[in-house]
This record gives C-alpha cells, structure tokens and sequence, in this order.
C-alpha cells in the first residue's frame, strides 16, 4: 500500500479532532459519549497504521484492548446517562447541575 | 574537668529542657494549671541558668564556635544535627533564655487553656533556641518555622484587639519570609556543589560567585528582612504584637524579631559576603526609613502595644544600619542592639501587660496618673522607655552608639539621619510617658493594687539585665567581638593595638 | 610637688568623689525608698563625701602643672575604646568643687524645702544621680565620656523637672526640656563623631593640643566646633534653644537652684571652656559663639523684665548670665568666663534658694504677691536675696562685680566695639531687672494680702526645715561675698595651663567707671519705678504694650516651635507616616490578600460550570502547550 | 518463581474475588464485610512488605517487578489498609453494596499495583482504565445517588476523555518509534524527543496520567468528585490513587530522558498553573472535602516539580512526596470520617470546637494540615523541601520561588481550618466523634509518624534513592 | 497511485464525511447511523491496513454491539422532546478558536516528521497469528481487561438497580 503513514496520520487526526468538537460542543450527553467513542476510533485507526508502519503487531493489538475498552466505557456510561435522564428527564449537560 | 564540659551537650541539653517541657506539660492533666506553671517556671529556668553558664563558660580567648555538636542527619542530602555557639549567638541564646524564663512568670496570672498556652510557648521558645545555635541550613530553617506556627495559635486564642486578623496576617507575612529563605537556602546549597547544608563549610570563601551571592542575600535579606521589621515590611509588627498576649508579644518583639536579624547575619552576611558588601547601601537606606518612619508614626499612635510596635521598628532600623556598615563596630552595636531591644522590648510588653491585666486598657487617652496608681509598675515601664530613647548606662545606648559611629564613617547621610531621629524617639517616649504615667491619677483606677513583690519579679530581672549591660557593655561587646573581627578579617587584638 | 603625690589616693578620691552618688541612687532607689530620711540622710552623706574628696583633690592638686589622667576601658569595639576615667586639671578641679559644694548645699536645703513631699526618697535619689552625672561629667577626661554623662545630667533633669508628675505643667516641661537639650545633643554628638572620625580620638588634652587642631581642616575644625556649640546651645539654653529653661521652672526650687542655674546649665560654658584651646582655633566659631552669647543675653535680659514670676526672673537671668559668660569665652576670655561661671554658680543659686524660701513660705511664685505677703518680714532670706542681686547686678564689692569686669575687659580687647557695647547694655538690664524685683519685694503694692495656702506641706519639722534653709542661704551669701576678692588666684590658678593663650588684655580704666555707672543707673531706674514710695509699679517696658507683648511672649519663640512641633510634626511628618502605614502599606497588603482571595472565588467560579466547558478548557490547554511546544 | 513475585497482585485478586463471592451471599451484618476487608487488607500490607525486595520482569517483559515498583505497592496496600480502617462506619454508601464497595476497592488497588509494575504500554493503558472504571463506579456507590451519579458522570466523563486523548498520544508515540516498551522507549527517547511529533505525543500520553493525579487542566474532577464520593472512598482517591500516580508519571517521564527543555518548561507551567489554581480555589471553600479536593490538586503541583525534575533527587522527593501525601491527605480525611459520622458531607463549620470534642483529633488535624501547608518539622516539610531542593539542583529557582509564594497561599486556608478546629466555638453543640480505641491508636501513630518522619527521614529517603536508581 | 491507496483516499473521505455528518446531525438516530457508517470505513482501512481481524471486531463490536447500544438508548429515552441548540456559541467560538490550533499543530507534527514519509508496505496479520501474538505477549492485558469488563459490569448493574430502588422509594433511598 503506497500510502505514507502521515496521511493516515492525517486521517487520524482529523477524526480525533471531530471527535474532540463533538464531545465538547455538542449539549447533549449521548453526543459527548460519541463524540469520545470517535475519539478512540481514530486512535485505534492510528494504531493499526503505525502497526503496519513498524510491521508489528503490537499496535494491533493496543486497538483490539481499545475495542474491548470502548465496550465497557459504553455500557457504563450509558447506565450513567439513563440514570442522570432519569433524575433530571434531560440529557443537556448544561441542566445536569 | 574542662574535658566533662566540652564534651556534655549543653546546647541539645538546652534544647531538651524545652522539650522535656513541652512533654511534661502535655501529660499534666488540664486541670492542674499551677502545676503546669511551675514546670513551666521550672524549665524555663533550666533553660536560662544553662544559657547563662555558656555565655559564662564560652572561652572569649579562643574564640571561634565552641560547644559544637555534630551527628549526620540526612546523609544523603549532607544534612547534619550541627549546633555550635560563637559571639553572635551567644547574646541571643541569652537573651532567649531571659525573655524566656521572664515571658513565663509574666503570663503566671493566665487562666484560659493554660496547658496548651505553655506547651505551644515552650515549642515557639524550642525553635528559637535551636535557631540561634543551629549551623545546618536545613535545622535553621527549621526552627525558623517551628518558632512562627505556634504562633497563630498563641496570638488567635489568647490574644486581644482584633486577635485573628492580627494573627492570620503575621503569620502569613512571616511565613511569607520563609518563601523566599528556603529557595534562597537550596540555592546556595545547590549551586556550591558540595551537597552538604552544613553552614560552616559553606562559608568557605570562593565557593560562590558574586552574581549568586548577590541574588542569594537579597532572597535572604528581604525573607529575614520581613521578621526583622524591615521597613516598608514591618506592618506586621504593630498589629500582631496589639493582638498578642503579653508573654507572646514579650518573645515576639524580643527575641523573634531578633531572629530575623540573626538570619540576615547568620545566613546573608555569612554565607554571601559580597551580595553583603553589593546591597548594603539599600539596607542601609531601608533601616534608616525605617528608624526615622518609626518614630513618626508612633508619635501618633494611641494604643500603647502599637507605640511599642513602632518603636521595635524604629530600633530594628538601628539593626539593620549596623549591618549595613560593613564593619566590626556596626556588627557589634548591630548584636548589641538587638540583644538590648529584646529585653527591653520584652519589659516593655511585660509592664504594658500589667497594666493592661489591671486596667483593661492600653488605650493611651484611657490611662495616666499610672506612677501614682502602681509606681512599681510605672516605673518599669519607664525604664523601658528611657532605654529605648538611648539614654547613657542602659543597655541600648551602646549599642546605638557604636551603630552610629560605623554608620557615620559609611554612610554619613543615613548616619546623620539616623542621629537626628533621636530626637524624634525622645518625643515620642517622653510622650507616652506623660500621657500614661504621669498627669493626675485617674479616679476610675484609683483602686487598683500596684504590682506584688513577686510578681514584680520578671521585671526586676529583665531590669537588672538592662543595667547590668548599661553599666558593663564590656561583657557583652567583648564577647560579639569574638565574632565580628574574625568575620570582617582580622583578629581583635591587631585592631585594638592601633588605638591604645 | 608632683612626686609627693599618691596617684592612688588620687585616684581614689576621684572615684569616690564621682561614684558616692550613684551608690547613694542605687541604695536608696532599691532598699531605703521607703524611709523617707534614711534616704536623705544617705544622698547628704554621698554629696558631703563627694566634696570632701573634690576639696582633698583641689588641695593637693592646685599647683599640680600637669594636667592628672586616668582612664580605663569602659568598653571596646573593633579600633575604639570608649575609657572610662578622669581628667584632672585646675578647671575640672574648679568645677568638681562647685559642683560638688551647691550639690550638698541644696541637698541640706532640700531638707526643709521638700519636708513631707511624699516622693522626698525619690527626689533625693534624683539628686543623687544628678550629682554623679554631673561630677563625672566634669571630670570626664575625653568627649565621649563628657557626652554619656552630659545626657544623664539631661535625664535627671528630665526627671527632676517631671518631679512633680502629677501637673501637666510639670512634666510637660520635663519632656520639652529633654527634647530641646536632646536636638542639642544631636549636633553635639555629630560633631564629636565629626571629629572621631578624623581624629580617632577624643580625648580632651589631645583636642586642645595646637597639633591637633592644626592637624584638621579649618572647614572641618569649624564644622565641629559648631556642631559641639550646638550641644552647648541646647544644655546652656542659648538662643535658639532657650525657650526650655523658663519652663524647667516647674521643678522644685532647689532643683532650679543645682540644675537650671548653678551647675547643669553651666556645663555648656564649661565645656566650651574645657575645648576652648579647640575653639579658639577656629575664628569663626568664636564669632558665632559671641553672637549667640550677645543675643542669648540681650533676649533673655528683655523677657527678664517683664516676668511677674520670681523664678522666671531669675531663670531668664540665668540664661542672660550664660549668654554673657559665652561671650566671653567667645571673646577669648577664658579665665573671665570661667570666673564668672564660679561667682554666677553662687549667687545664682542664692537667688533661687532664697526665692524658694519665699515660695515655701507663701505658695506663690508671683514677686508682686510674695511681697504683699510680707517678704520684707523675712530678714535672713531678704537679706541674702539682696547680697545675690547686688551681685549678679554687679554692684561691688560683691563677687559678680568682679566677673563682669573681668568680662567687659576681654570684650573691650575685642576689635569689634559692637560686642562691648552689647555686654555694658546687658549689664544695664541685668542691674535694672534683678533690682526691679528686689524693690517690688520690698515695697509692696497696697492691696488685699492673699490668702495664700501655706506652700507644701509643712509639718512638725517645720523649724528644722527653716533653719536648715537659712543656714544654707547664709553660708551662700557669704560666699558671694568674698569669693570677688578671690579673682586674681582664681584666674591664675585656671589660667595656668593655658598660659600661652591668657593674653593679658589691656587695662581700661575707663571701663570700670563705666560699667558702674550703667549698672547705678539701673537700680536707679528700678528705684524710681519700683522702689520709690509713690512708684506706679509699672516699668518703661510695661508701659509699651507691643513691646510687653512680645517679650513676655518670649519673642514668639515658644509659638513657632510649638508650631513647627504641631504642625510640622505631628499634623504634618507623623500623620503622614501613620496615614501611609494604615492606608498605603497596610491598606495595600490587605487589598493584595483580598485580591487572591478574590481572584480564588473567580476560579472557584470557574470551576463551578458545566461539565462541557471543563472539556473544552482541557482541549484549549492542550493546544496553547501544542503551540508553545512547536513554535 | 515467577509467581512468588506476583504475589502481592494475585492476594489483591483473590480478595477481590473472594469479594465477589460474598456480594453473591446473603447480607446478615456489615461488620462481617469489614472485618474481613480489614483483615484482608491488613494481610495484603503484610504480603506486600514481604514482597518488597522481590526482582524479576514477567510476562515477557510487559511486568517489572522491582523495589521502585514493590514500594509503591507496600504504600498502595497501606493505603488500602488505612481506608478500609475507616470503614468501620461506612455510612456513605448503601449497606446493601458493601460487598461490592470493597470489591472494587480491591480491585481498584490491584489495577494500581499491577500500573506501577507494567512497563508495556498496552499494559500500562490497560490497568490504568482499570482502576479509573472501579473508581467510577466506586463514586456511584454513595448512598446520597443523586450526587453519587453526579459526581461520577463527571468523573467519567473527564476519565474517558483523557484517557481518549493519552490513547491518542500513545498512538502517535508509537508511530512516531513503533516501540512499546518502556526500557525500550528510554533508550530511544531522548534522541528523538526533539522531533514535534514525539513530544506532542508525550504530552498528550501525559494527559492521562495527570488525569489520575488531577492536576491541571485534567483536574476539573477533583473537587465534584471529593463532594460527591462517599468520604472513606474520597480517602481513597485522594492517597492510594495519587502514589499510583505518581509512581507511573515517574516512570513515563524518566523514559524522556530530561534533556528537552521545552517538555521540562511546559511542565513546570503545568506545575505552577496547578498549583496556583488549586491554592487560589482552595481559599473560598467552605466545604471541608472541596476544600481538600483544591488542596490535593495544588499538592499534584508540587509533586509535579518533583517529577519533571527527571533527576534521581527529583525521583527521590517525588517518592517521598508519595508518601507524605498518603499519611497527610488520610490523616485529613480521618478527620473528615469521624466528624461526619452519619457520612455526609461536613462543612467546615462542622470543625467548630473540635479540640475540645476531640482533642486527639484536633491535634492529628493540625498536625496533617501543617504538613500540607509543609511546615516543619512535619513530613509535609521535609517532602517539599526534597522536592525544591531537586529542582534546585537542577537550577529551576524561580519555579522554587513560584511554588514556595503558593505554600504561603496555601497557609491561609490552611490556617482556617486550624482556625476551624481550635477557635471558633459551634453554634450548636454537637456530640463529639466517636473514636474507638483502636481509631485512637491509629491517630496516634498518623501523628507520630508525621512529626518523626518529617523530623528524621533519612531511612525513608535512602530506601526511596534506591527505588529511584532503577528508573535512571 | 496504487488501487490500494486510491481505495484509502476513498475510505479517508468517507470516514471523514460520514463523521462529520455524524456530528452535525440534530437527530441522534440518524447521527447514529452514519457514525455506523464512519466505522464501517474504518474497517474496512482496517482491513487495507493489514488487520483482517480487527476490521471484523470493529463491525461486530464498534458499528454493532456499541452502535446498537447507543441506538436502544436514544430510542429508550426519546430524546427528541428537548430541542437542544446544536453548537452553541459559547462553546463554539473557543472550539474553532482551538480547532485551527490543533490544526496548525497537526499539520505540523505530521509533515514535519521525517520518518513516516515514505510509503508504508503491505503486510496482513492474519487472525491466526494475531490471536497468537496477543495471548503470548499480553495475556495479563487480556486478564486486566476481563476484569475491566467485570467491573463494568457490576457498574451497570448497580447503576441499572439504581433507578428501581430509587423509583420505589420516591427519591430517598433506603439503607
């Protein structure tokens, strides 16, 4: 593949980066939450390409535990979220008080 | 003989007086306040005759630090248990011990909390005997604040006017000091290489260069400066002492504020003697502010805590221009100076809490007539008013004198300043003295009883000490002589022989 | 004759002349307070071995040439040694006799005065303690010494003025007296660190020494002379500085009589004295010494004669006759001031000793009442009185005729008439105030006599204290009455170390004639005013109001300087100072702490937001580290 | 032989599993979870001490077990310990969940421990989620719900954002040196540390562990998270989860090897901002654990210098200050426990009179509070004093001065809590806190040690030289 | 350009449009959706990039399991009734304030690293070996994570049990 890891680079952190404005502007807990699950989809994305870079399969596996780590922060945290909707029946963070 | 003594450990005994004291007292039940006030008067006491015997015992004809104690602390830093005493210290340790034993016969009369009132006095008294004869960086630092934080208790629960504003705000300044002593501590310590704290070895000449000594003596200076009541750093004087209880503000103005002179000496002038030289004119211009300010506006002032207050700081300038002389006379009347303060200062606070006990006031406008009232009383505290506007044959005389006479020589304006503020001290006590002493006796207090006999006693001694040294100042400068001519280069019998 | 002489005794003598006082002051101060007379009986003894051992010391010493020295540290520091010791020479020897004689004499007088005062043990330890500041002043062998013990003498002053603490008056004029004499002072010890530093040394002979003062500078000898002249101006209470003596008035008579007349106040003539070789070297010092001495006198003459009260009178005569022996010695007349500082210590002290006999007699200090209260009554007192004022108005045969000759003589020599005619004019004053008082005492005006309560307490001792009163008088009259014959020893006697500067002035016959008839033509005019049976009472001066005004106002010296106190001092300097204390230095702490504190509840604030915000601070400190980090 | 040095983390999982088993039992009485948590912890102090001198690396070099690593684990276990001793009362949090409050407790401890050892970063990564998810759900657990789930939504949120961000990093550190492990990283990194993308990448890798050590601007947490936790648990956070932080930022930042002046500025601004916004922030609490909570980030501050020191001294105080923080930050909060008996949230007028309630308590307050504020002769004292006499080895004089200026901040609110306790008297009289005998000794000793460990430190320090010469 | 990378260049914008998309949705499911979408690009980049088995973990579990999770929980509690305000200025302006930071930044880091210039080979890890590879060098990770994901679980099992109690003890809860 003739792509230089910069440009995946790139890719990478352009995604974190919406990730980043999604989790900080976006009123909305659900968003936030996603916002952070784009955030270590492209660190995983990076992972995988300097795995191929340095042709080992170290990063591969950091990605893998993201994806396990990423199932767990979801269930937590969207308990979290139901219970704080429950309390408060809003998920605006700004309310959430 | 001569053996047993140099090897017993007076200094750390001292020290363990205090804290056998402060043990002892902690495990005497609350409810036995006589008793806890004799072990108090008991320790004090020890303290005082064990000070008095190393003065004694300090062999002026050797010189140098003697009675050292020396064990590895924290190797790993070069941090040492070093104690040792030369001419510098020993006038402090004696005055500690004086005010001291004095300061807890003065407080005989409390009630409230006595046991933790002593046990956080005999901690203050600890740290500041450990200062004067300590000589690792890293103890006198040390007991620098082990002698500042008992205070915010001291001054918050047993004081009076405004007690926790006062209180909060000294112990802030003061500690506001030690940022800048500790940075300036490690720096040296750091930039000397030698990975050690131990004062003396890093006195070896050479070690620094004069950029780092400048920039360390002036971190040192301006931390010590600020307990010393350095002008424009001394507001804390006037309204901590007006908060304090009289025994606090008895070794607060006596003996605390001499440490941060000792500092300045012990630590700027010994460690960075070129930054001593580079910065004297601005201590010089500083303590004359000071001694001049002072005055002025004590003249002013109506509570009697706030004139003395005043007056430390415009003694304190005659401290800090004897150190900016750069010279042996102003080191010694420096010494002399602060030795004589503390005790009278410590008179001061001693009589001005008695007759506040009795009266319930030390607003000035309140009193008067006091010298017919309770002579006794009266008289002590005119005493201390006279030694403090510098009249001959008492302690303070000499030592103004020789810190004007260095002062003159260096810098004659500040020196003619400094002169010429006498007159203002003059008015300014003579002042006080009418308004509380003198004038028809006051009907309101007509009735209250002077002073006992014994409780006239930390007074008398305090007294004593004034004149003794008044009458005899030998004793004293020939012992801080010891120190200052060695420190300035020379030896004391060469500089004697030049004027016979 | 120097061989036969034991420097031991000598020195023994000295010391117990100097230190018998103290030990007096200190016994009485610690243990016999109580005893009211155990503690006078101990300073009387103190005072009377004092001058026993100063008159053992004047004989056997009088024809000693070289001048006695003996010092011992008192303390050292680095390259000065402050010594302890004294001097011995025919003028401290003259000094110690006088000081040490009014000294007992006003302690034995005391003892009548002060009968019952319930501080009689504190004033005699007072006493005591002036008297050994004021011995070992006088002996003091070097400047600084001199200067330890001329602020002790301040002190006592201090505290013998205040005696009486209990009137504002009183020790109002305690503080001012102090403070005047402290700024005095400043000048005084400037100039002897002036010279300290130049010199290295301040000892008296070697001051004196031609190559000494040739060594210096005249800028700088001139500088501090001057700057000692001020010490001078302050204790002697010379113009500008004099408006503290009328006030130490308030002290008890005898008080007035040692400190403020006879001895204290003196010690600035003798210390211009004792430097005079050091002076005279300086031409303009001797100038401004002379003009001080003329305006001094010439002021304190004025407001002398307008004073109702005797001890003003005689206080502002004091600092007329001051003024007068300050231009002597200004004039180059050593031997002449320094007599006239012996014949004014007696009968200065006289005046004011018999004065306070009256004082106690009637409780009252105004001369216009004593003599409706019968004054004249009193011979032995009224007596005395006369004998001093014809003495201190220069009425021969009585001693101050002969001082004041001497003086107008030296002033005579002087190029400048100016100052011959100012010192007959003062001589004029002086005759015509001090008679102007003798007569009013003794023609009393007609009128209601007051009522007067009996001065101070007067008790079963009252006869005692009388007779130990006029015995006192008595013994001084007589002295101001033969001590004139003793001119001529007396001027030799002290002269004679100076001997290359005793410049044998020219005799003026004339002058005598002169000085006699101004001073007839005073008790003259005082007659006719006051003295003849139809005087109105009311002098030339008191018949010009402006005039009146201002010399009893003391030439609005008192004003200004309370004004410069009040105004420049404590309105102006101190407020300042204060008011910055409190509003810029404190006020700024305080708005410093109160600054953290408040910028702590704005980032408290901040933190108090929604949890978004603190992800978005979180990514903006991330990126200005990016920033700071790459570029 | 391998599994000997394992020890300490296989006790610390069977407890957690043995934890597990009994939240699965019936609940019959409370005191049977804390007496076998306290013993439990009590023998993991025991396991923990005894393995101290272990050596060897496990798990094909990913595990380090060595005495920097075996020290932080003897101070996690005492941390451990020392909560667990709290909880005696554990009202803060629902009875029902005790069992699974201890389990996470326990579990939380292994995750630190097995950070301190991991020296991969996968594993580094891993453990360090761990213990942040059983912390998480720990600040669920108070009984209080609504602030319980306040607090730990908020305590999530920044958890996993950061940790987001440190992925990112480690990501690109990889990238940047396709190496994984930690020796390796130390030899390489300081050659390449000048390179943008590697620093940016250690900065970012940084952003979690700052997280843990709430240090700014990853601190927002702190003080929501000390309110709203149960107190015995904001115990927790604020001892055992800072020396694990602690221990892990030395090991990441030793691996740059201290040459980058840039990483050391920006660090040190760190440093300082945190510091100052902690003090600052700290002045106008009223409430006790808040106020603690602002404390704590300022002490990270301090502790920061320590660390970006990147010198032996610098690993030294650090370590100390480890310890330092663990026995005064506890003493603090025994404080908060025993005050606040019913497991709220005690203001700090809740102090009023407390010398004369509890004079032991009182005086174990003061003696904490003066530590923190680092004045001598207290353990507080000598840490700083490691600390800026590091830095100042290494020249950094006016970061010391900046800090010492924050010290003095620091003493006022400091000085109002010593207010608090021996001043101001309570409006209402309040009953004095219950302290058992053996909450008597334990007071005792926090005091002891604190003044005899900040008066004679020097066996504490040569251990802790010795644990530090394996990371240079 | 290879097919390989013009194939990249492809999935780079898809993934990039479809979260941008993503983002920008006021309607969460549909925000959803093609955030499923964003990662089913980034599978497939997975899969270009030579990990086969992740790029299926990534279906199963990203735009699946997770994915699905989030859809249950937006279609649970019908968020649509709060009209939220889609980027609100105050936190916007600071976001693009730092987004061009982060972009200077960023493009700063990328180019300005020499190494990654070059072309990155091919190469595939096959499940096989990958499986392999991860049980051997980091089965304690593995171990840490199963906890993890214990952990986790009790967590949304207390927090789930949370609510009941509380609705059955109308906001105060029992001991």
């Amino acid at each position: 593949m003739n792509v230089p890891l910069t440009h995946l680079l790139t890719l990478a952190g352009g995604l974190f980066f919406i990730g980043i404005w999604c989790a900080v502007t976006r009123r909305n807990l659900i968003m936030v939450m996603l916002g952070i699950e784009i955030m270590l989809n492209a660190a995983a994305l990076a992972f995988v390409g300097a795995s191929l870079r340095w042709q080992q399969m170290e990063g591969q596996a950091v990605a893998l535990f993201v994806l396990a780590i990423a199932a767990a922060e979801v269930s937590v945290g969207l308990a979290l979220i139901i219970c704080i909707y429950r309390r408060y029946r809003t998920l605006d963070p700004a309310k959430v008080q | 003989m001569a053996l047993f003594y140099a090897e017993f450990p007076f200094l750390t005994a001292i020290l363990l007086c205090c804290g056998a004291g402060l043990l002892t007292i902690m495990l005497i039940p609350s409810n036995h306040p006589q008793l806890i006030k004799w072990v108090s008067a008991v320790g004090s006491g020890l303290t005082l005759v064990l000070s008095v015997y190393v003065f004694i015992a300090y062999d002026q004809g050797l010189g140098g630090l003697q009675f050292v104690e020396r064990y590895p602390w924290i190797e790993s830093l070069g941090i040492q248990y070093f104690n040792g005493v030369d001419g510098f210290s020993l006038p402090m340790l004696l005055l500690t011990g004086i005010v001291f034993f004095t300061g807890v016969l003065s407080m005989w009369q409390l009630e409230l909390r006595v046991k933790e009132y002593f046990a956080l006095y005999f901690l203050l008294v600890a740290g500041v005997f450990g200062l004067f004869m300590g000589l690792d960086l890293f103890f006198i630092f040390v007991w620098y604040d082990v002698s500042l934080f008992p205070m915010y208790l001291l001054i918050a629960v047993w004081g009076s006017t405004r007690k926790e504003y006062g209180a909060m705000k000294l112990t802030l300044y003061l500690l506001a000091g030690s940022a800048l002593i500790l940075p300036a501590i490690l720096y040296l310590v750091a930039v000397s290489g030698l990975n050690t704290f131990d004062l003396v070895t890093l006195t070896r000449p050479g070690l620094f260069t004069p950029f780092q000594q400048k920039l360390a003596f002036l971190l040192l200076y301006l931390g010590f400066g600020i307990l010393a009541g350095v002008w424009p750093f001394h507001t804390w004087s006037p309204v901590g002492h007006v908060a304090a209880p009289t025994g606090v503000s008895m070794v607060h103005a006596g003996v605390l504020m001499k440490i941060g002179s000792f500092g300045v000496l012990r630590l700027g002038i010994f460690l960075c003697p070129e930054g001593w030289r580079y910065w004297a004119p601005l201590m010089a211009t500083l303590a004359v502010i000071g001694i001049v300010y002072g005055a002025l506006a004590g003249l002013r002032q109506t509570d009697l805590k706030y004139v003395v207050g005043y007056s430390s700081v415009s003694h304190m300038g005659i401290v800090g221009l004897g150190l900016a002389t750069v010279s042996v006379d102003g080191l010694n009347g420096a010494v002399f100076q602060m030795f004589a303060h503390g005790v009278m200062t410590a008179l001061f606070f001693s009589s001005i809490g008695y007759i506040y006990e009795r009266t319930h006031t030390k607003m000035i406008p309140e009193l008067g007539g006091l010298s017919r009232i309770m002579p006794r009383a009266a008289t002590f505290f005119i005493i201390a008013a006279l030694t403090s506007i510098g009249v001959p044959c008492l302690a303070s005389f000499w030592a103004e004198l020789m810190v004007f006479i260095a002062a003159i020589r260096v810098f004659p304006v500040h020196g003619v300043l400094a002169v010429s503020a006498l007159v203002i001290s003059a008015l300014f006590m003579l002042r006080v003295i009418q308004k509380t002493c003198y004038g028809p006796r006051n009907a309101t207090m007509a009735h209250l009883p002077d002073v006992s006999f014994s409780m006239s006693l930390p007074r008398v001694i305090l007294v004593m000490v004034i004149v003794l040294f008044g009458f005899f100042p030998g004793l004293m400068v020939d012992m801080i002589q010891t120190a200052s001519v060695p420190l300035l280069g020379g030896s004391a019998h060469d500089v004697a022989a030049v004027y016979p | 004759m120097t061989q036969l002489i034991q420097p031991q005794i000598v020195w023994t003598a000295a010391m117990s002349a100097m230190f018998l006082p103290l030990i007096a002051f200190g016994l009485i101060l610690l243990i016999t307070h109580r005893w009211a007379r155990v503690s006078a009986a101990l300073a009387i003894v103190a005072a009377g071995a004092s001058l026993a051992c100063s008159v053992y010391l004047l004989a056997t010493l009088h024809d000693v040439q070289i001048p006695l020295r003996s010092t011992q540290t008192w303390m050292m520091t680095s390259d000065f040694r402050i010594t302890f010791g004294y001097l011995l020479d025919p003028l401290s020897l003259l000094m110690l006799v006088i000081v040490a004689a009014i000294s007992l004499l006003v302690q034995v007088y005391s003892l009548g005065y002060m009968t019952g005062d319930p501080g009689f043990a504190r004033y005699y330890a007072f006493l005591s303690l002036f008297a050994w500041a004021m011995l070992s002043l006088t002996l003091a062998p070097n400047l600084l010494q001199l200067y330890i013990f001329w602020e002790l003498v301040g002190l006592s002053s201090y505290l013998l003025i205040g005696f009486w603490y209990e009137k504002f008056s009183a020790s109002e004029a305690g503080k001012k007296a102090f403070v005047m004499t402290r700024l005095g002072d400043v000048a005084f010890f400037l100039g002897i660190l002036l010279l300290l530093m130049n010199l290295g040394n301040l000892d008296i002979l070697r001051l004196n020494a031609p190559e000494t003062t040739d060594r210096l500078s005249p800028g700088l000898l001139t500088t501090a002379a001057l700057l000692i002249f001020g010490g001078i101006v302050g204790k002697s209470a010379q113009f500008p500085l004099l408006t503290w003596l009328p006030d130490a008035m308030e002290g008890p008579t005898p008080v007035s009589a040692l400190l403020h007349s006879a001895t204290m106040v003196a010690a600035g003539v003798f210390l211009l004295a004792r430097l005079f070789p050091f002076f005279n070297a300086s031409p303009t010092a001797m100038s401004v010494c002379l003009a001080i001495g003329a305006i001094s006198m010439l002021m304190a003459a004025t407001m002398a004669m307008v004073a109702d009260d005797i001890k003003q009178v005689w206080a502002y005569s004091t600092i007329s006759q001051l003024g007068l022996m300050i231009m002597a010695l200004g004039a180059g007349g050593y031997a002449a001031g320094v007599f006239h500082l012996t014949t004014h210590a007696g009968f200065k002290a006289l005046l004011f000793l018999c004065a306070g006999i009256f004082i106690h007699a009637f409780g009252t200090n105004d001369m216009f009442t004593i003599g409706q209260a019968g004054a004249r009554k009193r011979r032995i007192p009224m007596i005395c009185l006369i004998v001093a004022a014809a003495a201190l108005a220069g009425v021969p045969p009585f001693s101050g005729f002969f001082s004041k000759e001497l003086i107008m003589a030296r002033l005579a020599d002087h190029p400048n008439p100016l100052w011959l005619i100012v010192g007959l004019l003062g001589v004029w004053l002086t005759a015509y105030y001090t008679f102007r008082l003798i007569f009013v005492m003794l023609r009393p005006r007609p009128g209601v006599i007051p009522q007067t309560a009996e001065g101070h307490a007067h008790h079963g001792a009252h006869r005692f204290a009388e007779g130990a009163m006029n015995v006192v008088v008595l013994l001084l009259a007589v002295v101001a009455i033969v001590l004139g014959w003793f001119e001529k020893p007396i001027s030799a006697f002290i002269v004679a170390p100076h001997s290359a500067l005793a410049a044998t002035g020219g005799h003026h016959a004339w002058l005598l004639w002169v000085t006699l008839a101004l001073a007839a033509s005073g008790v003259a005019l005082a007659w006719l005013e006051f003295g003849r049976r139809t005087a109105t009472q009311k002098g030339f001066v008191e018949k010009m109001p402006a005039l009146q005004t201002l010399f009893a106002n003391r030439w609005y010296l008192d004003r200004l300087y309370r004004r410069l106190l009040d105004d420049g001092i404590y309105r102006g300097l101190s407020r300042l100072c204060a008011k910055n204390d409190q509003k810029v230095i404190d006020a700024g702490l305080d708005e410093l702490a109160g600054g953290t504190v408040a910028s702590g509840r704005m980032i408290h604030g901040l933190h108090a937001g929604m949890i978004q915000y603190k992800l978005l601070t979180i990514s903006i400190a991330l990126g200005l580290l990016g920033i700071y980090l790459l570029f | 032989m391998m599994w000997q040095q394992f020890t300490p983390e296989l006790y610390h999982f069977a407890a957690a599993l043995l934890f597990t088993a009994l939240s699965m039992t019936r609940r019959v009485d409370n005191r049977r979870d804390y007496w076998v948590a306290l013993s439990l912890a009590g023998g993991g102090l025991i396991v923990c001490l005894a393995a101290v001198r272990a050596e060897g690396l496990l798990f094909l070099n990913t595990y380090k077990v060595d005495l920097f690593a075996q020290l932080f684990k003897v101070l996690l276990s005492m941390g451990l310990f020392l909560v667990v001793a709290l909880c005696s009362e554990l009202n803060g949090v629902a009875r029902r969940w005790h069992s699974e409050f201890y389990l996470l407790l326990f579990t939380c401890t292994l995750a630190m421990m097995l950070l301190v050892s991991s020296v991969h970063l996968i594993s580094i990564y891993v453990s360090l989620e761990l213990s942040s998810y059983s912390l998480y759900v720990l600040v669920a657990l108070r009984r209080d719900a609504a602030m319980g789930t306040q607090a730990a939504l908020r305590y999530f949120l920044i958890g996993i954002f950061s940790s987001a961000i440190m992925l990112f990093g480690l990501a690109l550190l990889y990238a940047a040196t396709g190496l994984t492990y930690l020796s390796d990283l130390v030899q390489v990194l300081p050659g390449v540390i000048d390179q943008p993308l590697v620093l940016v990448a250690v900065v970012l890798t940084l952003g979690g562990f700052f997280f843990k050590l709430a240090l700014f601007p990853f601190h927002f947490w702190a003080p929501d998270v000390y309110v709203g936790a149960p107190n015995q648990l904001a115990a927790f956070i604020a001892t055992a989860s800072k020396v694990a932080a602690v221990a892990v930022l030395l090991r990441v930042v030793a691996a740059t090897g201290g040459q980058e002046t840039l990483l050391v500025d920006s660090l040190a601004a760190l440093a300082i901002i945190s510091m100052t916004v902690g003090n600052l922030a700290a002045l106008v609490q009223k409430d006790f654990k808040r106020l603690l909570a602002y404390s704590s980030i300022a002490q990270a501050g301090y502790v920061l210098i320590g660390i970006l020191c990147m010198s032996p001294e610098g690993a030294d105080a650090a370590i100390f200050y480890a310890l330092a923080l663990l026995l005064m930050k506890f003493t603090c909060f025994l404080a908060v426990v025993k005050i606040a008996a019913d497991g709220g949230n005690p203001s700090l007028d809740a102090l009023a009179g407390l010398h004369r309630r509890s004079p032991l308590l009182a005086l174990a307050l003061m003696m904490a509070v003066f530590a923190l504020a680092g004045i001598p002769p207290t353990i507080g004292f000598t840490a700083k004093l490691l600390v800026f006499s590091a830095a100042m080895h290494k020249g950094y004089l006016v970061l010391v001065l900046i800090a010492m200026f924050n010290v003095v901040i620091s003493l006022y609110y400091y000085l109002l809590i010593v207010k608090a306790a021996y001043l101001t008297e309570p409006a209402v009289e309040t009953p004095a806190p219950v302290l058992s005998l053996s909450a008597r000794a334990l007071t005792t000793a926090l005091i002891i040690a604190i003044v005899v460990v900040g008066f004679y430190p020097n066996p504490l320090i040569v251990m802790a030289r010795q644990a530090s010469s394996s990371l240079f | 350009m290879t097919l390989y990378s013009l194939l990249f260049y492809l999935l780079a914008i898809i993934i990039l449009a479809s979260t941008v998309m993503a983002v920008t949705r006021r309607n969460l499911v549909h925000a959803i959706i093609y955030l499923v979408v964003s990662f089913f690009g980034s599978a497939m980049l997975f899969y270009l990039l030579g990990a086969p088995f992740l790029a299926a973990i990534e279906v199963i579990i990203y735009a699946g399991a997770i994915m699905i999770l989030f859809l249950f929980i937006v279609m649970m509690i019908d968020v649509d009734r709060h009209k939220e305000r889609l980027f609100p200025i105050r936190q916007c302006l600071p976001a693009i304030i730092f987004g061009l930071v982060y972009a200077a930044v960023g493009l700063m880091v990328t180019f300005g690293h020499s190494g990654s210039k070059a072309s990155m080979p091919i190469a595939v890890a096959t499940p096989n070996a990958f499986g392999r590879f991860v049980f051997e060098h980091h089965w304690l990770a593995v171990e840490i994570v199963s906890l993890l994901l214990l952990v986790a679980l009790i967590g949304a099992l207390y927090l789930g049990r949370l609510k009941i109690e509380k609705s059955a003890a109308a906001g105060k809860e029992t001991p």
